[in-house]
């Protein structure tokens, strides 16, 4: 068998680099598992590198992998503000990539790069349906804070953009916040005095945490809802199971259990033995690879094909459903909504807050 | 006209509620040595530190030929022609001797950036045209730091350090010399060469005047024409050796003999 | 602004205001004794945090109630922040007494790099904010419309009484005497028969349990530690200590409330995005500076020539 | 503060010099030093681009240090150092050989072009660093703001201007010097600690604040088109003699001449009068301002200079990797251009040549540490200023009488 | 013990790869003065150095009142009586003049003793007085000095070793001093002096050694000295051999 390299490219190290990990595991099992099916045609190769979330270091290793002529293909990044800038790297180098977890839509729309590939869904599905939702659940008064990377900033862009479609939700007030900072309670008593109905917060887990806890610390007791940065294990832990009850979050994905080869990919997981949790966007890693991987099988380790056959995917089923690429070669996918209930993060359509609300 | 007469009239200098210089006056005139006595503490120091504008004064009038120094910063007066040294030893210790020389020659030296960058082969030949000077002005005080121009100044004893100091403040040719305490911490015979070659070089450059503090009275005694007595700020005496150490307030105040 | 949000900006300002200052004091009392900044004491701070919610886990596991969680707390803060103060004031500040003093802050930063990177690879779950249990009574009170935690007070308290005992210690007693002999110079202060070694061990091992005051103090107040959080702690209480005066104690005092203020300001009384109050906040600090080049409380003292 | 500067000493003058012992002179034998030095530099970089076997990794940087210590011994890097300070341009003109040599060698190998472009471009930048903090001690750890601001300057007027690349990265330099001046207020009141403070303050402030301004692309930051340098097109790679040569090619070369103008800039300003006012000014300030030196004058010269060296580096390197970012200005960022400066041996700006080697080649190369890279580097760090406080190449003492022997 | 209060013997010290002092034995006396001659950068302030283990020892032996203080901590030697009054008027620039002088005392623990001696500082240096509150940095040189000396005395020591104590002195004040040392040398106080000033230093002292390139090149009593011309050798042999 000959062998093809690909690889994986997303934040090893640093602040987000537990999503960052789950990703490469999950990468990793798609590629054992391609190794273990004898019927394959190539022995493929994981290259792993780490983008530390710093966008000059990701224009670097993106070239390296670039460079290197026997990698074929690249999942990459989760951070937007590096895969905003290295998707020109990709396109100078025609290295083809798929996307397995940054979510500005500026990365596949921003461009017509025909490298550049995402399995997951952008930013925009994620405001779409929170403003839904905060109109749904009869929310008048929103807050916004969010983080002034393009993450966060970009979040909150959209999500106020969305919720201009109902005129009876005001924002009272918009506050950036930076990724370094500790405290937040002037800008939640700031928050606090324009009597707001719901906190939105767009932004990560460490700042995500910080904010909700010091909500409790001053007493604001207002409902919280995030953005997908806030979806993780991480959340509950750090705020503690009984503060996060009815925290809202939404996500590009469904619970894994919610796909058909839910269950089976979580047990392959475990039985990996991996160190770290696949996180949110261990799915999408896992079928990004895959999707990569079958595009090589179809037309051989070339990096020009593999981008035809990428650019070509319809109805390819993965674990995080049927991909189909559109004209920006983004899977078309909506979003999902989940709560904190029990200390767990959970479906928000199976929770006892969805039924509250019918 | 090219008199450079330092003048200097009632300059007052206070640190808060201290009195160091109360209402001082003195001249000099050129190629004058005048000696400035005083017990410890009396603001001899401080009256160098003002003249050289690294003290601001509170009040009075300080002129040099025909400029007006008062209250300027301590580089212009510098340009106007006065140098000094340090009652305790300044040398940059790190840098070479040659480079400490430099300073003291910064004004003649080509400053500018332009000329720096791109007249590179110009500005170095007259950096090159200083070390003859430097090497014999060294030689004269002691070969030995000749020598070793481009040693650091922090490798050589304290004796040589001064006589480094006394270089860089001649280098730079002067008008007005101010010595603080140059002998300190040399033996008596020490003391009087070093002494023997300042004087040795103020007889070639017949213009330069020197200020000179020093407890030393034979230094004093052999090298100045005029001594200037302090004592709590303000002038006690005035006039030549003789008549200074025959003060009866000398006596008491500074001498410590009786009258 | 309604009674009750002016008092809870009031309170966020003192608390805010009142972290900062223990941080900056720590950058204040090792620039007194060994005259050089001491930069990985952010990051000591957030070694502290760490260690009291060890402390914390570990009395609750061994079933502890009670004080006896506040007591690990304590207990296991104090001992690691003071080891780390130990090994670095010994191995590190020391050896480098006569290198360049740029040469001494980057050791220190490189040495904050590296207990932030440890925190974050050895910590189980270190690379996310972990929990801080609440181990103070927490009872809200209100009165009259405004409300106040009792975990909140007794934090305030406590480093209250942590800045006056500082004061205390260095102005009143032998040690601070030879704290100040040392920095100013050495080997005199040797001939004095002051045993250099034992006071600069001494210095940063209390500089560091101030820091892990700091770190447990955040740690209760914000309800997490963070493996990065000595970072930006680290730079505003720099930056507090050198605008109050670095060396003086109430300086860092000053400069810390004054950092403090000038950020809630900036979200809540100025007609820009939030998000520039740090810029707000930094360039104040800088106009300052300028204005006063020796801080703000230092007394003025030129050399001599 | 220590004697920062090593006095002059050959410790040993007796290698073996390859040719007849007669002929080997002193200037041969110092000129075949530098050539050594720089053939083994040369080699052993093109080892660490080329290896991709982390135990040949391991290998190549054991045989370099061990090759490193046999130069300090034998007196080797002395007398190499001696030639560049004797021969400025030679030196230089043997380093540019020596790099386009490598440029040649790995003409089609995108990455290690971009890294050795990259090495380049930050140890030219601390060359500006060096002539603010070796010489006048001004502690700059704003390095990376200043970097960025070059880099802001290039993607505004490329993208908004007609204006040529060529002079819209001289722009940068200018800018980075023209946003550097409003900190000279403060800058030149303080002392000391005081004066990191300020530019720590605002190396914090200007990442903050680039980071929430839109108009300058917020956190995105704003992307640099592909450079057009006296007519060539730095964009698109070409093919010479059937061999595809990598766009990063020419970026190369450009890096190389930015580096080859800053060193030079650092080696005149170094050996002139001005050298001596900057190190008057700051061993001691007071006593350099009674002999006429004003230290404002200085200290500001140094500034804007040191930052327009930065500023014009940091415009170059956002033209390489075609962005700018906040990310690439935050205080983490001016820690890493401090670390190669001080690393280096402050004031010398070969010493950040090889620094830079250290700090942002190895690791890119060490990806089965990948973790635990930052705590290495921070502890590799620490051990360096402990051991070696002066810093691998320590400044040389300034020894005019080099200028008598050559005329 | 035979009436010594310092031995040193064969001693070896120096910098980096030579030594300063080569085999030099010196011993002061109990209720004596001592002095210490030699031109400049013998190494009389190295010797004092090696003395209270700032520079390290490297052959030879320090004795103490009996103890063997070789390659102590300086804090052990100064708890032991001896203290020194630095070189160069070194005094603690930010602090107060009293702090300075608290300093002093630092190993003394009880106040009223404290008080005590500051009283006799103070009575002794009416200046001293005068600018208690003054940070020391901003005295003159005089003062200074006078500030380094009355900090020795705060300690109360058993020998007081005083390192050119009347560098930068006005003639009233050098005179002052010298009759000051005549006093403080009793029965508890011995003092070792290193001066330049070489008549007046040979006048009070009642023993003396001259030191002359690495070793005690004469010692006597400070009759013999003073008419030895080997003084005269010692002092200027070195200058002249230079030029
Ligand atoms: N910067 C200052 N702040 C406060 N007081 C000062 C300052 N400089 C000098 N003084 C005081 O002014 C007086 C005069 O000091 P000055 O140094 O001029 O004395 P001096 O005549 O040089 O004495 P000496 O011979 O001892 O050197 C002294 O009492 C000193 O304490
Ligand atoms: N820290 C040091 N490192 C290297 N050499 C030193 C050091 N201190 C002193 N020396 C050298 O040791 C020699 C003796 O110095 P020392 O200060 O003991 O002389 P001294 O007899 O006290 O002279 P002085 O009369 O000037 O005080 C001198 O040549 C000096 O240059
Ligand atoms: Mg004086
Ligand atoms: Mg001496």
């Amino acid at each position: 068998k000959d062998t093809v390299k690909i690889a994986f490219i997303g934040p090893l190290t640093g602040g987000v680099s537990s999503t960052g990990l789950g990703g490469r595991n999950s990468a990793q099992l798609a590629v054992d598992q391609h190794n273990a099916d004898p019927s394959r045609k190539y022995r493929v190769e994981l290259v792993k590198l780490d983008d530390e979330c710093k966008p000059n270091v990701g224009v670097q290793v993106v070239t390296r992998a670039a460079t290197d002529r026997s990698i074929i293909g690249a999942v990459a990044h989760y951070c937007s503000a590096v895969a905003i800038v290295t998707v020109d790297t990709f396109h100078r180098f025609g290295l083809p990539m798929v996307v397995w977890g940054a979510v500005l839509p500026e990365i596949t729309y921003g461009n017509n790069h025909k490298e550049i590939h995402r399995v997951n869904g952008t930013m925009i599905n994620e405001g779409k349906l929170a403003a839904e939702y905060v109109h749904k659940a009869g929310f008048k008064r929103v807050a916004v804070i969010y983080d002034t990377t393009d993450y966060g900033k970009g979040q909150s862009v959209h999500f106020t953009e969305f919720l201009k479609q109902y005129p009876d939700v005001t924002v009272t007030g918009s506050y950036g916040v930076d990724v370094t900072q500790q405290d937040f309670s002037a800008e939640l008593t700031a928050a606090a005095g324009g009597k707001p109905d719901v906190i939105w917060f767009g932004g990560l887990t460490p700042q995500g945490v910080a904010i909700r806890a010091q909500m409790q610390r001053i007493g604001i007791s207002t409902p919280f809802i995030g953005v997908s940065g806030i979806l993780n294990e991480g959340f509950i832990a750090g705020v503690g199971p009984k503060v996060a009850e009815g925290v809202v979050s939404f996500h590009n994905g469904a619970p894994i259990d919610k796909y058909a080869k839910g269950k089976e990919f979580l047990a392959a997981y475990r039985a990996a033995g991996f160190k770290e949790e696949p996180d949110a966007y261990g799915p999408f890693a896992y079928s990004a690879a895959q999707l990569l991987m079958d595009a090589i099988e179809k037309v051989g380790p070339n990096r020009a094909k593999v981008r035809e056959a990428l650019n070509a995917t319809r109805n390819y089923d993965s674990l995080v459903g049927v991909i189909n690429f559109d004209d920006h070669r983004q899977n078309i996918t909506n979003a999902h909504q989940y709560v904190v209930q029990d200390g767990k993060w959970v479906y928000w359509p199976d929770s006892k807050y969805a039924k509250e609300a019918k | 006209m090219n008199d450079r007469t330092l003048v200097c009239s009632d300059v007052t200098m206070r640190f808060g509620g201290l009195v160091a210089l109360d209402a001082f006056s003195l001249e000099v005139r050129p190629g004058e040595v005048v000696g400035l006595l005083g017990p410890n503490g009396s603001g001899k120091t401080t009256f160098f530190n003002v003249v050289t504008g690294l003290y601001k004064p509170a009040s009075g009038a300080i002129r040099f030929g025909d400029q007006d120094l008062f209250r300027k910063a301590p580089s212009e007066i510098n340009h106007a022609g006065i140098a000094r040294s340090f009652q305790r030893c300044r040398l940059m210790l790190e840098l070479s001797v040659f480079d400490n020389l430099l300073v003291g020659a910064h004004n003649r030296l080509p400053n500018g950036l332009f000329r720096t960058l791109f007249g590179r082969k110009a500005a170095l030949r007259s950096i090159a045209a200083f070390m003859g000077a430097a090497r014999d002005l060294c030689a004269r005080f002691n070969p030995h730091i000749a020598d070793r121009l481009f040693e650091p100044a922090g490798s050589f004893n304290m004796i040589d350090r001064r006589r480094i100091e006394l270089c860089r403040a001649l280098l730079g040719e002067p008008r007005l010399l101010l010595l603080d305490e140059p002998s300190a911490g040399m033996t008596h015979d020490e003391t009087f060469r070093l002494m023997d070659d300042v004087t040795g070089f103020q007889r070639e450059s017949p213009e330069l005047s020197i200020v000179l503090i020093e407890h030393e009275m034979q230094v004093i005694e052999r090298v100045s024409q005029r001594c200037v007595v302090l004592n709590f700020g303000k002038k006690i005496c005035e006039g030549s050796y003789r008549t200074v150490v025959a003060d009866p307030q000398v006596r008491k105040a500074y001498l410590g003999e009786d009258a | 602004m309604e009674i009750s949000f002016a008092f809870q900006h009031l309170v966020n300002f003192l608390m805010l205001g009142l972290i900062y200052s223990i941080v900056a004091v720590g950058f204040s009392l090792y620039f007194g004794v060994v005259d050089v900044v001491q930069f990985a004491h952010g990051d000591v701070v957030a070694l502290g945090g760490y260690a009291g919610l060890a402390g914390i886990l570990l009395a609750v596991a061994a079933g502890a109630t009670g004080l006896g969680p506040v007591l690990g707390m304590i207990v296991l803060a104090v001992l690691a922040t003071g080891a780390a103060g130990a090994l670095i004031g010994r191995y590190l500040v020391m050896p480098l007494r006569q290198a360049s003093p740029i040469n001494v802050l980057l050791i220190t930063l490189m040495t904050g790099t590296a207990i932030r990177e440890a925190l974050r690879l050895f910590v189980p779950g270190g690379s996310n904010p972990s929990p801080f249990p609440m181990v103070l009574p927490d009872q809200l009170l209100t009165l009259g419309g405004v409300s106040l935690r009792v975990s909140s007070l007794i934090i305030m308290a406590a480093g209250v009484l942590a800045i006056f005992g500082t004061h205390f210690l260095l102005s009143r007693t032998r040690l601070g005497l030879a704290v100040r002999g040392v920095a100013q110079d050495e080997e005199t202060a040797r001939f004095m028969g002051i045993d250099f070694k034992q006071v600069v061990i001494l210095t940063f091992v209390l500089g560091s349990c101030l820091g892990a005051l700091a770190g447990i103090m955040s740690g209760l107040y914000y309800r997490q530690v963070m493996f990065n959080m000595g970072l930006m702690l680290g730079v505003i209480g720099f930056c507090a200590a050198v605008v109050g005066g670095l060396g003086s104690l109430m300086g860092a005092v000053v400069g810390g409330f004054l950092f403090s203020g000038l950020q809630i300001f900036a979200t809540v009384a100025l007609p820009i995005p939030s998000a520039y109050k740090d810029v707000f906040a930094f360039t104040m600090m800088i106009c300052i500076i300028a204005v006063r080049p020796t801080g703000l409380l230092r007394e003025r003292f030129e050399e001599r020539v | 503060m220590s004697h920062q500067l090593s006095a002059r000493k050959v410790e040993k003058t007796d290698w073996p010099l390859p040719g007849s012992q007669a002929l080997a002179s002193r200037f041969d034998r110092r000129a075949g030093a530098f050539v050594l030095m720089a053939v083994a530099g040369v080699f052993v970089l093109a080892c660490i681009l080329a290896l991709e076997s982390e135990l040949a990794l391991a290998g190549t940087l054991v045989a370099a240090g061990g090759l490193w210590w046999w130069g300090l011994r034998a007196g080797i890097i002395a007398e190499a150092g001696a030639f560049s300070d004797r021969r400025p341009w030679a030196a230089r003109m043997v380093v540019a050989g020596a790099a386009t040599v490598l440029l040649i060698a790995f003409h089609g190998e995108h990455y290690a072009l971009l890294m050795i472009s990259t090495v380049l471009l930050f140890a030219a930048a601390c060359a500006g660093i060096n002539i603010q903090t070796g010489l006048a001690g001004l502690a700059n750890f704003a390095g990376a703001a200043f970097f960025a601001c070059g880099g802001y300057t290039l993607a505004v007027l490329a993208k908004s201007t007609a204006l040529p690349h060529f002079l819209a990265i001289l722009a940068g330099g200018v800018a980075a010097a023209a946003i550097g001046a409003v900190l000279l207020l403060p800058v030149l009141r303080t002392r000391g600690y005081y004066s990191a403070l300020v530019t720590i303050a605002f190396g914090i402030l200007c990442s903050s604040f680039l980071q929430v301004n839109e108009q300058l692309g917020g956190a995105q930051g704003l992307q640099v088109p592909p450079l057009t340098i006296l007519g060539w097109d730095m964009g698109s790679g070409f093919e010479v003699a059937g061999r595809e040569v990598s766009f990063y090619f020419a970026y190369g070369l450009l890096a190389l001449a930015v580096f080859l103008l800053s060193s030079l800039v650092a080696h005149a300003i170094e050996w002139s009068a001005i050298g001596v006012n900057l190190d008057a000014t700051r061993s001691d300030e007071l006593v350099g301002s009674t002999f006429g030196i004003n230290p404002q004058r200085w200290k500001i010269t140094a500034f804007l200079l040191g930052n327009v060296l930065i500023g014009i580096a940091g415009a170059v390197y956002a033209g390489l990797t075609s962005f700018v970012s906040p990310a690439g200005a935050t205080f983490e960022q001016s820690l890493l251009l401090i670390s190669i400066v001080i690393l280096g041996g402050i004031g010398n700006s070969w010493g950040s040549l090889i620094a830079a080697v250290l700090v942002i080649l190895l690791p890119e190369k060490l990806h089965s540490l990948q973790e635990y890279r930052v705590l290495i580097f921070s502890v590799f760090v620490v051990a360096v200023l402990l051991f070696r406080p002066k810093g691998l190449v320590p400044r040389r003492m300034r020894d005019f009488s080099v200028m008598k022997e050559r005329s | 013990m035979n009436g010594q209060l310092l031995e040193v013997e064969d001693l070896v010290v120096g910098y980096g790869s030579a030594n300063v002092l080569d085999g030099v034995s010196v011993r002061a006396g109990e209720g004596r003065i001592t002095c210490l001659l030699g031109a400049n950068g013998v190494g009389k302030s190295t010797l004092i150095k090696a003395i209270f283990g700032l520079v390290p020892v490297r052959r030879g032996r320090i004795r103490f009142r009996g103890h063997d203080i070789t390659g102590w901590d300086t804090h052990r030697i100064v708890a032991q009586g001896l203290a020194a009054i630095p070189e160069g008027n070194r005094v603690f620039p930010r602090m107060s003049v009293l702090d300075n002088l608290m300093a002093g005392a630092y190993l003394e623990r009880s106040p009223a003793k404290i008080a005590a001696r500051l009283e006799r500082v103070m009575a002794l240096f009416p200046r001293l007085a005068e600018r208690r509150n003054q940070f020391a940095g901003t005295l003159s040189g005089g003062e200074r000095s006078m500030l380094s000396i009355g900090r020795g005395l705060m300690s109360n020591p058993r020998l007081l070793v005083i390192d050119e104590p009347s560098l930068g002195l006005s003639p009233l004040f050098v005179k002052e001093n010298f009759r000051l040392i005549r006093e403080l040398c009793c029965d508890d106080c011995a003092i070792l002096l290193v001066e330049q000033n070489v008549k007046q230093t040979l006048e009070v002292s009642h023993y003396g050694y001259v030191i002359s390139q690495g070793i005690v090149a004469v010692e006597g009593t400070g009759e013999r000295l003073r008419g030895s011309a080997e003084v005269g050798n010692a002092y200027f042999g070195a200058e002249a051999a230079a030029h």
